[in-house]
């Protein structure tokens, strides 16, 4: 039974009854990030993606953490949770596995997610549960003005970090990838129809999705992903993961190398078929992995895309069965025969 | 050989041993026999931290105290008349505790010189003159046991580890304790270990026989059942019973239950038990953390489940920001807090009462949660619906606050049947509350109890968001308007202190007490029965006991002006002292002792009649 | 033209606009003009919490006020004399605050009918009679600057983005501020962009040359310089004065200072501000979470460092497991708590003082810690410096209550100097302390403090481990002894009751006032003005203010009873309140708001009059 | 400066001075865990090994969290913290980064580490503070008396989990590896030879190095790795990771997959030539994850010893050289200098 919903991330919600549209997904909340903030535009695509979906909206949850990404659920005419830092992958695991019926969105910023939120990120992919994370990546934390986040490159200099921070950052894909992810994909603020093309696959994911968008901080960290988003540099470095497509663009192609792992190397300098064709149901991780530190040195060659797609029974899912296996096998509970239950005695 | 029988109206054991002599277990069996014969009793576990610790040291050993009488009994008693000691560690270790003229039943077979080195005895107290103010039985029961499982198929280490088998044997002939249902427990227990469930049967009635046919024992006891009101009984712990409660206030609601835990001593049994219990459709959650647990429990609470999470002390510190987002967005959710020694890791196994101030003020602003504390073992399971109660009538995080004596602790519990319980349901909001019919206001207050809607997503036409920043009074919009914060930190603790809550009751027989003794949780056993002795003693002693920390009860300031002089023991420092001085301006006097035990009900009578002296 | 100066013996202005208009950044300059020309001053900063709220809206206002006198004043003021707005949004939010008969200098360009309509103003308050009331300068702030910048090479918004300079400049000349240093201000802000700098200044330039010549203003002001004590000054904010607290505690106690935070507003300026000064060997780490911010602190602290935390109020309920360790292991810890309004997420940018409970009590356990609060944005650095002093010297973490308040706002500080400072060291332990001369015992207490020693890894012979599990009393071996856990619990407890913490001194300048008005933290300065008012007025009252909430000073039951009334405002429900009810039995009047803001002196000094009228 | 101190993790801890032994190294506490524990093992080896480290005893120090496993401070004669539940990594930052002159190790266990701790201990491994991290894993709540842990197979019937465990659990070495851990390996507690050797590296890589140490709590998970112990089947499933050498064992050997990733194959199959020959210092740790995998389905081939010793300048490390370059650009702080710093103005 389990098995039956793979793929199906809405099986179990309710399909809504007449058209929707994007408006029917802003609510009447005033939209408060700084003008010209990536945030607009993820809020924008978001809402026009809604209505395909074709679900209640009274069925529609977005929770959120604390971070400016995090205001989001206020601008969904959703039921919406705004809750505290770190802590949104939690809250929404206890609604998610509470309640199937729900389409369950986690809205998430790299500091929330990845500084205070980590293990709760880290446990829900591995647990499974149905829910689609969107992790807005700006590489620094907007609301807190201006600290470097884990995702910030080495060197940063910030107002906590004044002769530039020390610490590696993490690497999203990788660390979602050893989380035992069965979902997880990259998009970028700027770019609708790929945004679009992303989320449909996670929300169609029965399980838990992780998407990450590269999103623009005007204010604190300006022009972040200005490479992916150069018309000149764009197409030479954004590599698109497409399932059963070879991983390429028109300059560059990923092979294996022959020592193991990926490599890049330029497109014509080897044959159409040693480039890699993209698997996103490959059962085994190490290739969703290789993939995913492509992307050093920084912005040279970044993969853009579903890294990895597979289908596992979903935690909310199992312990639903559970739930219908201990009645199946005993029977609905009953109150009194439990209160009764072990050894008693009677006084007359 | 017939023996003497002679009438007790009360009797106190202590089963002691090594962590590995399987104490516990013997204690329980010893329990669910009395407990079905009849009597009125009362248990007190006391085992180490440790899961194994080092065999024969002196951390090592592991106790179960029981106390069973032919009348209604409070609680496992201050001092053994009997003291089973398996081993040199155990006698050392309990001695103190055990009044002159006490019995001892003493394993022969483990007052060997190592065993006896390990704990420092320089000679074997079983053969100088040291117990002579004790009755002594000195009693071979390794090799008795391993003797009695000669014929049987197992290892001698099996056979050893049968002697406390043959010791619960023996106790039950002394006591005319009924034993089949003890070897039903056994054949149970080892149904796929056949030869080991044989043996344990055999060792058991060896036990039993040794007792009823050798000189060793010349008395056997007899304590009559206790004049119990009829009913259905059971012996119950405080962590099932307070799971049991939890699985009647799901029913009760009509919500299902979702249990978000993270597992510590000793809350995880509360856990475990929940988990059995999927047919009530029941979701139990382990979660990475107490944070998780209890942020899970939120979110199912805003999906319209009785959202509860489980833990001890250190536990709750990790809950506080969570709590504080449950207030303030007010969802329904119940916090369960068995409290242990703290501070920090404390001493995880033993008990206290030393998070109440942490349970009211524990979160960062002004964050009022309304505080309940059960009284006995058994009242855990209404303790639980009346948190559920609150919880769900008025949306709000709920404090329980159990402790470790409470938890582990058993007594005998006439068992409700399901029509005697409240409904304490309450229906969801589906519709619009705004006065033009058609929009929702998600913090529109009743006006009665102030509690907000709760409409579920599912709900068409009701959504709406909500939050840990302030919200405006009715929209819940957010808002930085600095009268409306004023507003609304002054309507949630309205709230709160509007929670309907009975009055406290006070027991004075004769009415004309000038010195209440005042308790909370789990110290109502000691202090009820000093207040007993005390007045058999002739003194005069008013007494009264709260399980609703906040708010108190209406008349509660009335009740303490009406005393010369409150009494209130605490474990602790005088928690709940500092709050009722501070609200009624009282000068409570405070007993306080913070040794992770539970009060004695001599000490406490002493120290109550020591008070009333000074009048 | 020479125009008439008239005299003043104090003004508050309140300049404000939209969050991208550089309020703050005016405001500071205004401030650092109005200190160097040697003004006693008092600022409260106010801005929204989103980063940049949409344009023109009243959620997007930012505002900055000061007070600035030629004699000591204690607040920002309570109603600005002079307003400056630079949209709608901005009069509309302030206009309620502002006097009758005061001044708006308000920035005529920016009441466009877009911007009119989107604060809903139906017609253009600065062309219809409405601010009749009001001495109303419409000026056109946006063009002026614009047309003074017109031969620059920069693009239009640039040069509109400068009218805050030019606002600067008008607001200069009509307080005959000297404008030198903000002038060498520009110039460095903007180094690195010449057009830019250039363009400022002249924007300022023009501004104050606009006061002089135009005939806009007929009248400028003169506030003499305050009669401060000799010494050198610096105006300086709360968050700035308690970093460079901590900086001088690391000084002054020898100790290399660690720094594990977690940013969040508004105390990460602390974070920032420390990280610059890597020179004092002050290492500032960012951590994951408040978690590991004060676990990190503790551990360099176990390593022999100064650990510091810093934080806001959700922070510190994260930190509360943590801080119950460093309790229970007893070593050096601080604990800087900027309070803000709560509950939860609560108004990040607002002030509140409602974290003193949880810094008392939010741990399981009896958990006992220091409490400290500064009064005012100097006393910041005071606080911190004893804070260290407390925290070393007994071997204890130590909580700092600062707030939001104090945190942004600020004042002129008379800098001590290092000389002037209390030496706080003390020596880590080397020798071994048992009886025999070479055992080490972690746990043996000084006789006068109750101290253990402080021995840290490196020093040999010294070897131990501490943890959080019960310790035996001296050897600080794990111990499940109920008599050690008893007195291990009052011994925590008894060292910090012990703190040597100075007396509370009362001002009573008569000597015969019978209403007490006491305070604690940042209502300092508004409590003093209304004391000031009330005495003004012919009143009788007494002030006391807290600095330490845990120990209270010994003499503070004393002074509580020589009153016949005590009235505790506090921004909160009654905290403090609670606390001095329950241990002197006193009838603490209490006056609460909980607005996010500081008490107006206005409204306390009527508050205060009643309590004496109702003697 | 930083890279000097690469590979030499003890670089900044004073020598001792005579030579120190086993003994030197035992507390006075009396050990408590159950008779028969895996951690006893441990125990024995670690204060075997320490004396070839020959830096002073004091300046080592062991800080747990709460478990079983964390007991264990209590008896190594050093300076030690036993601390609270999953928290270790962080207090040992704090004291590593301040006190570059002491050998830090963290023990934890498998609840310690990746359930309630996981946040701090992905930090830690991306920070790269100089700690050596000891995580015994049993796959079991060993303290708390027998609930699933992170590491428990799915299915796993507990007193938590009376129906099985729903979540898939973590593999420390992939989520290691994903959270950029510049050192990672596995041992055994039976095995004290291998145990050595792996410490011996984790101690002289300067950073944060994380062992997960296969431990046996015969009391709640009995067995769980008598696979790798039981004499017949150990040398066949025992895949020993040593760096220049082939990953094979006498029937199976590693090999890149035709199709990307790693493959274990019966090792008569293929020539030596094939054989993947192991590089502990790949800065690329695609291979070190795509190994980590090789354990699926669950002891058919079980790589042990180092997967990845790669390195980097450590955080402490780079914090002393920002708190160096401080002073010398700019002088040692002067506190009168700082006070009197900023706008001042003087009054007589
Ligand atoms: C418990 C707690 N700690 C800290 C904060 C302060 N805080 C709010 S958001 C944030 C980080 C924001 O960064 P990110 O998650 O990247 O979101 P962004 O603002 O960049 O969208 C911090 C540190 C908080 N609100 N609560
Ligand atoms: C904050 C907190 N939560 C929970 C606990 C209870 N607890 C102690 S150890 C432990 C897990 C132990 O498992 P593991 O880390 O695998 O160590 P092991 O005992 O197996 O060595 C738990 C849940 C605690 N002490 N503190
Ligand atoms: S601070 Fe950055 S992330 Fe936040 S709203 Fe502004 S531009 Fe967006
Ligand atoms: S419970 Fe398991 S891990 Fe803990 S001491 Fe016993 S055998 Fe070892
Ligand atoms: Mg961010
Ligand atoms: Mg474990």
């Amino acid at each position: 039974m389990s098995e039956s919903l793979n793929g199906k991330g809405l099986a179990l919600v309710p399909k809504a009854e007449g058209k929707q549209t994007l408006k029917d997904f802003k609510s009447d909340q005033e939209v408060r990030w700084c003008p010209g903030c990536g945030d607009y535009a993820i809020l924008a695509a978001v809402q026009s993606f809604m209505p395909e979906l074709g679900i209640k909206r009274e069925n529609t949850v977005f929770v959120s953490g604390i971070g400016c990404s995090s205001r989001f659920p206020y601008y969904m005419n959703t039921y919406g949770f705004h809750s505290i830092h770190g802590r949104a992958p939690a809250i929404a695991t206890g609604l998610a596995a509470s309640r199937p019926d729900l389409s369950v969105w986690v809205i998430t910023g790299d500091g929330d997610a990845l500084s205070i939120g980590g293990n709760h990120l880290i446990h829900a992919l591995r647990r499974n549960v149905n829910l689609n994370i969107l992790l807005f990546n700006n590489r620094i934390y907007g609301l807190t003005k201006g600290q470097y986040s884990p995702t910030s490159e080495v060197g940063k200099i910030t107002k906590s970090t004044p002769m530039g921070s020390l610490d590696k950052p993490f690497n999203p894909i990788s660390l979602a990838v050893g989380a035992e992810a069965g979902f997880v994909a990259r998009t970028i603020d700027s770019d609708r129809k790929h945004l679009h093309s992303v989320l449909r696959e996670a929300a169609a994911h029965r399980g838990t999705s992780l998407v990450e968008i590269y999103q623009n901080c005007n204010i604190f960290n300006d022009n972040a992903f200005e490479d992916l988003k150069d018309p000149e540099k764009r197409d030479v470095i954004t590599l698109r993961l497409e399932h059963g497509q070879p991983i390429a663009n028109a300059t560059q192609a990923v092979r294996l190398a022959p020592t193991g792992g990926l490599e890049v190397v330029a497109r014509d300098s080897i044959s159409p078929e040693e480039i890699l064709v993209h698997d996103v149901h490959n059962p085994d991780p190490s290739l969703a992995f290789a993939l995913s530190r492509l992307d050093e040195p920084a912005f040279q060659h970044v993969p853009i895309g579903i890294f990895r797609s597979v289908d596992r029974p979903s935690y909310d899912h199992l312990m639903s069965e559970q739930l219908e296996m201990a009645v199946a096998q005993r029977g609905p509970g009953d109150l009194d025969e439990l209160l009764q239950g072990g050894d008693t005695w009677k006084i007359n | 050989m017939t023996k003497q029988v002679q009438q007790l109206d009360r009797v106190i054991i202590r089963f002691a041993g090594d962590s590995g002599d399987g104490m516990q277990l013997t204690g329980d069996r010893f329990t669910a026999e009395t407990a079905s014969f009849g009597n009125d009793l009362s248990t007190l576990p006391n085992f180490p931290a440790e899961i194994r610790a080092p065999a024969g040291t002196l951390p090592g050993v592991s106790s179960f105290q029981l106390h069973f009488a032919d009348h209604d009994i409070l609680t496992p008693g201050d001092a053994p008349n009997v003291l089973v000691a398996m081993n040199p560690a155990a006698l050392k270790a309990n001695l103190s505790d055990l009044p002159r003229g006490a019995d001892i039943i003493a394993n022969a077979d483990e007052f060997t010189k190592r065993n006896l080195q390990k704990v420092g005895y320089d000679v074997n107290p079983l053969e100088d003159e040291s117990l002579a103010e004790w009755r002594l039985h000195s009693v071979p029961l390794t090799s008795l046991t391993v003797k009695a499982l000669e014929e049987f198929d197992i290892s001698k280490k099996d056979a050893e580890r049968a002697k406390n088998m043959f010791a619960l044997g023996l106790l039950s002939w002394l006591y005319g304790r009924p034993v089949e249902a003890t070897i039903k427990f056994i054949e149970t227990k080892f149904a796929k270990k056949p030869a080991i469930a044989k043996s344990n049967v055999a060792a058991f009635n060896a036990g039993y026989n040794y007792g009823e046919t050798t000189e060793a024992f010349s008395v056997s006891y007899e304590i009559k059942p206790a004049p119990l009101s009829a009913g259905v009984y059971r012996n119950i712990s405080g962590n099932q019973a307070l799971a049991l409660g939890l699985v009647a206030a799901s029913v009760q609601s009509k919500l299902p239950l979702f249990l978000g835990s993270y597992p510590i001593t000793p809350a995880s049994d509360i856990l475990h038990e929940l988990s059995k219990h999927k047919r009530f459709g029941i979701r139990t959650f382990q979660a990475e953390d107490e944070i998780a647990g209890v942020g899970a429990a939120l979110g199912a609470a805003f999906g319209g489940a009785l959202g509860v999470t489980t833990t001890s002390g250190p536990g709750v510190a990790l809950k506080a920001e969570t709590v504080g987002l449950a207030v303030t967005t007010e969802l329904p959710l119940i916090v369960v807090d068995v409290q242990r020694a703290g501070p920090s890791t404390g001493m995880p196994t033993k008990t206290e009462q030393t998070d109440l101030l942490m349970a009211l003020f524990g979160r960062n602003g002004e964050s009022p949660v309304p505080v309940i504390a059960p009284a006995t073992p058994s009242d855990c399971f209404d303790a639980a619906v009346e948190a559920a109660r609150i919880a769900i009538k008025y949306r709000t995080p709920v404090m329980l606050l159990s402790d470790g004596y409470l938890a582990n602790g058993s007594e005998p519990w006439k068992v409700p049947s399901q029509a005697e319980l409240p409904d304490i349901s309450v229906p969801y909001t589906t519709e619009p509350n705004g006065d033009d019919g058609t929009t929702f206001l998600p913090f529109k207050r009743d006006a009665e109890t102030l509690a907000r809607p709760w409409a579920i997503p599912g709900t068409p036409g009701l959504e709406h968001r909500i939050g840990g920043i302030e919200k405006a009074d009715g929209t819940g919009n957010i808002s930085y308007d600095p009268s409306n914060h004023d507003l609304m930190v002054r309507l949630r603790q309205a709230k709160i202190d509007g929670i309907d809550v009975p009055d406290l009751e006070v027991d004075d027989p004769d009415g004309d007490a000038r010195v209440l003794v005042l308790g909370w949780g789990s110290t109502y056993g000691p202090i009820a029965a000093a207040a007993r002795r005390v007045r058999r003693g002739g003194g005069k002693v008013a007494q009264a006991h709260l399980r609703h920390l906040n708010p108190f009860p209406k008349n509660i300031g009335e009740v303490l002006k009406s005393y010369d002089k409150v009494l209130l023991p605490e474990i602790n420092l005088g928690q709940l002292a500092l709050l009722l001085r501070a609200k009624f301006l009282v000068d409570i006097i405070s007993y306080n002792r913070v040794r992770g035990l539970p009060f004695k009900a001599e000490e406490l009578a002493g120290v109550i009649q020591e008070v009333i002296d000074s009048e």
